[in-house]
């Protein structure tokens, strides 16, 4: 994707770190669940930007914490050339219009008391875009049809209604205000097989007409590399490598990476590929190790990696890694 | 292909479950072998049945209001179903086996580890104490826990959830059972983790020769396990075969629907294939084929008949019309 | 497994609306709809007591004393040869009032504490819920023996030790469902959305824990008619001759060694009083408390 | 666990603290003068300054509560007015008797309540299932002091083979006891029955009879003893009931525990007597809850562990 110099990136984040305190016991000594530990992106007009990891890594912190929906120990959020990161909730008020969320479960994510079109309507009527209610329904209407609704669907209760076409109801709310930005997180996890292609292929679609900037989060990293223009790996709140999409399949760097891609099934039964089975569970984010964070699960793992936490590295001006593997080789050249 | 001797036979299975919203009809006609030392794959979308189909096996339907209502499941020449409840009781667990999709709650939280596993042996073993707990070591150390001495001295809690499956594939195991059922055994479980697990699973099968079926929604996790597979939707089963001949070359549109929709590793596609539509409601359950009203090759007779199975030799089965070259199975 | 059967439902006609829903599941419980149909008599009688009692409840005649049951005194006599059958038809509108007037304040402002505290959080649930602990330290009945000991006896006084001590159950409950619901992905979806407190509070909580505030206010009333007519029994509530059902009952202490029909009728009245409104309140609580997504 | 228990403990003590407060505000919370209410109408100005000055009520309040938490820590709870004797032995006699009908009581109903429990919660749909609800739902809505009276009038009126008041015997013990364990067996088996359903589904127990356990196995050791924990902490919530309720059964039975006393006490403006029980009874009340969490703590390893 082109980036034009007039208009600003809708997202440039800078060194985030979202640490929740947590006291075990009466007398526990005060630790840090580091769910963020430092996390720098930015994600270019109309670019989907894809983060993947594994279940504890901070992706779906990430999500939270450029909503502003839970407080950020330090670092900076830039949405579309504003500084949000020190934003009070009543600033924070006027800004939710360009950013909107796509949550994971469907079944939870509306209100059961609800119907779709009141779902639909609550940011229309929050943000008072509508002169008349005749103008939220038309509103409405069109919504329900870009995503796949039909009419009729406007008067009925979530509850009524499949995964699939709950996810369709989240995501008709999610554009009701021509967001600049929209972040999914895991969209499309919950939902079977043949209705997940329906809601990527919607998502791609809607991104095509609505000219939308995605930040999508999911640990599948075949349906992260289908939907996604550039990729970013998360392991224990941190990033591990960041590419754009062709070169971080083609050309995974990171051991992390590396092993995440050979753990995935291939629907090929004659395909034998070489498998790297990682050791171990992922650490605690509460006592991660030191150094590297990977480097106890890490088959190259060297004594530096114990000390020392790896600075960026940059391959090619969109591909970079963390990780001593390479930080070496740039000393040798 | 070499053919085995069939340590498991369903015939004409047939599982409904009488709701107070009406009956649900879980499993419909359902037939399969399972063949001594291989691993039968069962895939499908949530609701297709394939999880009842184990509950069937296993005659787990206690506390539920679900009943096998029609069939026959033969096991080493028996057919369970007409066995007492207290005989199948002396077969789950020693025979046959399952471990269940959710490590995290599939365990008793106020047991210890070692208590939970040993309790199967002393059931069905007639070992004591101190014997069963020796057993419950080796298994455990089998199956690549570290510590091994202490787990068995520790909660569920305690352990992640990585841990806790493996801790079920040591409880499934063992009794050395003839069948292992395995719902779902990964789905719960990060991708490094399913790796480990399925590369578990692969290394105790090679060890023991249990015979596997395997139930998943995920049709990488049956290409990479999986010696013959069964596809099932609507309650029915749309087609098996080996897993390389259906992989290769799926005879049944849904089959066809299902491969062509997953994103695949490599594959940059602008759009994914897409099967139309949603799964039906089981209590407007469409006439003919039960895929006809989502089927891109749907013909008038799908609409109004439900097509047979239809043969093509070595277990290869398609429940299709398109597929009537083949010889049709009453 | 059964749950797909109720999925995709968007495509069958009807529209469910959450009471729709509610008014299906109700209407299969059989004990729930008797004690639907007892409750509805009960406030008939409880309004027209006065219209459908044969004799006055202050209407002595000392030449049938301690009479029991007969075609002209249904539940025969007490010891001033009053009617027991018209004396206990209007204790109904007593303890009704008693029950109702004094839970429906405890529900109204329970509530709001409980759902203040829980949204606000902080110093402030810090302190509601030490004071609601230190109202919940003391065993049940004390609380309102002591009340009643400090106010003096009384039925008004009677209803404020209700209050008082009912408060915190509200509170909790409340402030339980506030806290749940406050973490819900749907209320963060609101908040992502820009909804402000007020909104989330009163579209989106409120709603959500008022099925629990039902269900609490029909078993509360039962608890609160039981505690009313227990402080009565014990001198401490309804005065002579208010035809008070645990009054009517500690009357009937003295007379137990003659006579069962004085003791036997006030107290079976207190019992299927309570026992509508317990059955009520299952009945409801399996109607709406499985959470409304799951229909 | 160490923890878990030092913290229920002191919070248990901070709550007895402030429950002290109430209970000391008692007296001076009584509109009017309450020792004019105490010594009656007729008395002397005289009289109601010395009783005033004795107990400490023409002090400031803390100084007041001050005097009044020291007295009580070295087991002085002030004079009765009425016998002018120390209430701590005024209570004394009437406290083991309490105690005595309380733990027949609490013993009974959780045993059958259990037992019934998982009787009806085994058996749902069936008769047995039907007639263990009908029973829950009858003795949570029975009011105490009816049934004894009815089992006055048949055990001891009719039949005439129980004593119906005092507490001179065993046999005088059986109906309060009965009486008093009513709500509370009906409870317990409610709460057994419905926690035992929920375990039942809990996938654990598929497990357990996945691997071919007999299905008394499956009850008892799996889902019983997880419904263990929730069926314990119901049992301590309605432990207070349970306590007020005493001075509903000591009434009806005339027994001479501490329940009968507190209503005579009220009758009779004995105050202090009146302050100290409420302190009692409330003791009781909030250190049995620490109990429980205890025993919560016990059967649950999560929190044993912590």
């Amino acid at each position: 994707m082109i980036q034009k110099n007039k208009s600003p990136a809708p997202l440039i984040v800078k060194d985030l770190k979202v640490y929740y305190p947590v006291r075990r016991g009466l007398f526990g000594k005060l630790q840090h669940v580091k769910a963020l530990d430092g996390v720098s992106f930015e994600i270019a007009k109309g670019e989907t930007f894809g983060v993947v990891g594994e279940s504890g890594c901070g992706k779906s912190t990430l999500a939270l914490a450029i909503a502003k929906l839970v407080k950020l120990t330090s670092g900076q959020i830039i949405l579309d050339g504003e500084d949000i990161s020190h934003y009070s909730a009543s600033q924070m008020q006027p800004v939710r219009k360009k950013i909107q969320m796509i949550f994971q479960d469907p079944y939870a994510s509306l209100n059961p008391r609800m119907t779709v079109r009141d779902i639909v309507a609550e940011p229309l009527i929050i943000h008072n875009v509508c002169k008349s209610s005749k103008e939220v329904d038309e509103k409405v209407i069109e919504l329900l049809r870009q995503v796949g609704l039909d009419d009729y669907h406007a008067n009925r209760y979530a509850h009524q209604f499949s995964g699939g076409q709950r996810q369709r109801i989240g995501i008709a709310r999610s554009l009701a205000l021509d967001p600049i930005l929209v972040i999914a997180d895991e969209p499309v996890s919950a939902l079977d097989v043949s209705i997940q292609s329906q809601v990527l292929n919607l998502l791609s679609e809607l991104k095509k007409h609505m000219h939308l900037t995605y930040l999508f989060i999911a640990h599948d990293l075949s349906v992260v590399e289908h939907i996604s223009d550039r990729v970013g790996v998360m392991y224990l709140g941190e990033f591990v490598e960041v590419s754009d999409r062709d070169d971080l399949y083609n050309r995974p760097l990171h051991p992390y990476t590396q092993a995440l891609l050979s753990a995935i099934p291939s629907i090929d039964p004659e395909e034998k590929k070489e498998r790297i089975i990682l050791e171990g569970n992922i650490p605690s984010p509460i006592n991660a190790p030191s150094g590297c964070k990977f480097h106890p699960r890490c088959r190259h793992c060297m004594p530096i990696c114990k000390e020392l936490s790896p600075k960026k590295s940059v391959i090619t001006d969109k591909h970079y890694v963390y990780c001593h593997l390479y930080t070496e080789k740039d000393k040798k050249e | 292909m070499t053919d085995r001797k069939n340590i498991l036979e369903v015939k004409n299975l047939s599982t409904y479950f009488f709701t107070d919203n009406g009956v649900v009809r879980a499993v419909e006609n359902l037939s399969f072998k399972l063949q001594e030392g291989s691993t039968l794959g069962i895939v499908g979308e949530s609701g297709s049945g394939k999880s009842v189909t184990a509950l069937s096996i296993m005659g787990l339907f206690k506390g539920t209001t679900g009943r096998v209502v029609e069939g026959e499941i033969i096991f080493e020449g028996k057919d369970l179903l007409k066995l007492s409840e207290e005989e199948r009781r002396g077969i789950r667990g020693k025979d046959i086996s399952m471990i269940f999709q959710e490590p995290m709650t599939s365990l008793n939280p106020v047991l210890k580890i070692g208590e939970q596993i040993s309790e199967a042996i002393i059931e069905h073993q007639n070992v004591g104490k101190s014997e069963a707990m020796e057993q419950v070591v080796q298994i455990l150390k089998d199956t690549g826990l570290p510590r091994v001495e202490s787990i068995v001295n520790e909660y569920p809690f305690q352990l992640s959830g990585g841990q806790r499956q493996r801790v079920m594939i040591a409880m499934a195991l063992v009794c050395r059972p003839k069948i292992l059922i395995a719902d779902e055994p990964t789905t719960a479980l990060d991708v490094t983790i399913q790796a480990q697990i399925l590369d578990l699973m692969r290394r105790l099968k090679e060890r023991s020769g249990t015979s596997i079926i395997f139930i998943t929604h995920s049709l990488g996790v049956v290409a990479e396990m999986c010696d013959e597979v069964l596809v099932m939707y609507c309650s029915r089963a749309m087609e098996t075969g080996n897993v390389k001949d259906v992989f290769k070359d799926p005879l049944h549109p849904y089959t066809r629907g299902l491969m062509a929709s997953i994103p695949k590793l490599g594959e940059r596609v602008e759009e994914l294939y897409t099967i139309p539509g949603n799964v039906p409601n089981p209590r407007f359950m469409p006439k003919g084929c039960k895929f006809a009203p989502r089927c891109s090759e749907a013909m008038d007779i799908c609409h109004e008949e439900e097509p047979p199975f239809f043969d093509f030799g070595g277990g290869r089965t398609s429940r299709c019309w398109l597929c009537s070259n083949g010889r049709e199975v009453k | 497994m059964e749950k797909t059967a109720l999925m995709n439902q968007a495509e069958s006609g009807d529209i469910r609306t959450p009471f729709s829903v509610f008014w299906k599941k109700f209407k299969k419980q059989k004990t729930g709809v008797v004690a639907a149909v007892f409750f509805v008599i009960l406030v008939f009688v409880a309004i027209f007591c006065y219209q459908l009692a044969p004799y006055g409840i202050n209407e002595y005649d000392y030449s049938s004393v301690m009479q029991p049951p007969s075609a002209k005194h249904w539940f025969g006599t007490d010891e001033f040869g009053r009617d027991l059958f018209s004396r206990v038809l209007c204790g109904t509108r007593i303890s009704l009032s008693v029950g109702f007037l004094s839970v429906t304040i405890v529900a109204i402002v329970g509530s709001f504490i409980g759902l203040f505290s829980g949204y606000i959080g902080g110093w402030f649930d810090t302190i509601i819920m030490s004071l609601s602990d230190v109202l919940y330290a003391f065993p049940g009945l004390i609380l309102a023996i002591a009340i009643v000991a400090i106010l003096g006896p009384g039925l008004t006084n009677v209803v404020i030790a209700i209050i008082v001590f009912r408060i915190p159950i509200f509170a909790r409950i409340v402030r339980g469902n506030t806290l749940n619901l406050k973490n819900s992905v749907y209320i963060q979806a609101a908040r992502s959305l820009g909804a402000s407190p007020a909104r989330i509070l009163f579209v989106h909580i409120l709603p959500g824990a008022l099925p629990s505030v039902i269900v609490q206010y029909s078993i509360s009333i039962s608890g609160s008619i039981m505690t009313s007519a227990s402080l009565s029994f014990l001198g401490m509530g309804a005065k002579a001759p208010t035809p008070e059902w645990g009054l009517l009952l500690s009357n009937a202490r003295i007379y137990i060694f003659t006579s069962l029909h004085y003791a036997m009728f006030p107290g079976l009245a207190i019992f299927l009083t309570v026992l509508c409104f317990n059955l009520l309140g299952d009945a409801l609580r399996s109607a709406l408390d499985p959470k409304l997504s799951e229909m | 666990m160490l923890r878990y228990l030092i913290k229920r403990i002191l919070s248990a003590f901070g709550t007895m603290l402030l429950v002290s407060v109430v209970a000391f505000l008692f007296i001076r919370l009584i509109p009017g003068d309450p020792v004019r209410l105490m010594v009656g109408e007729d008395a002397s100005y005289e009289t109601v300054m010395n009783v005033t000055r004795k107990l400490g009520l023409d002090k400031p309040l803390i100084t007041q509560y001050g005097i009044w938490m020291k007295g009580i820590l070295q087991g002085d709870l002030g004079t009765s007015f009425r016998t002018g004797r120390p209430v701590l032995e005024e209570i004394a006699p009437r406290y083991g008797k309490t105690v005595r009908l309380a733990l027949i009581s609490i013993s009974w109903s959780v045993i059958l309540g259990m037992l019934m429990g998982v009787w009806s919660g085994t058996n749902v749909g069936k008769w047995q299932d039907y007639f263990g609800v009908t029973l829950t739902v009858a003795g949570q809505a029975v009011p105490a002091f009816w049934i004894g009276l009815l089992l006055i009038y048949v055990f001891g009126v009719r039949l005439k083979v129980l004593p119906v008041s005092g507490a001179k015997n065993w046999k005088a013990l059986i109906l309060p006891a009965f009486t008093m364990g009513t709500s509370m067996a009906a409870t317990v088996t409610r709460f057994t029955r419905s926690s035992l359903l929920e375990s039942l589904k809990e996938d654990y127990i598929r497990t357990a009879r996945a691997k071919g356990l007999k299905e008394r196995v499956v009850i008892w050791k799996h889902g019983f003893r997880n419904s263990l924990i929730s069926v314990v902490t119901v049992i301590g919530m309605n432990f207070g009931a349970m306590l007020g309720g005493s001075v509903l059964i000591e009434e009806v039975f005339v027994y001479p525990g501490i329940g009968s006393f507190l209503v005579s006490s009220i009758g009779l403006r004995d105050y202090v007597v009146v302050q100290a029980l409420i302190l009692l009874l409330s003791a009781h009340y909030v250190f049995i809850n620490v109990f429980v969490d205890i025993v919560y703590a016990i059967l649950n390893p999560e929190i044993r562990f912590e």
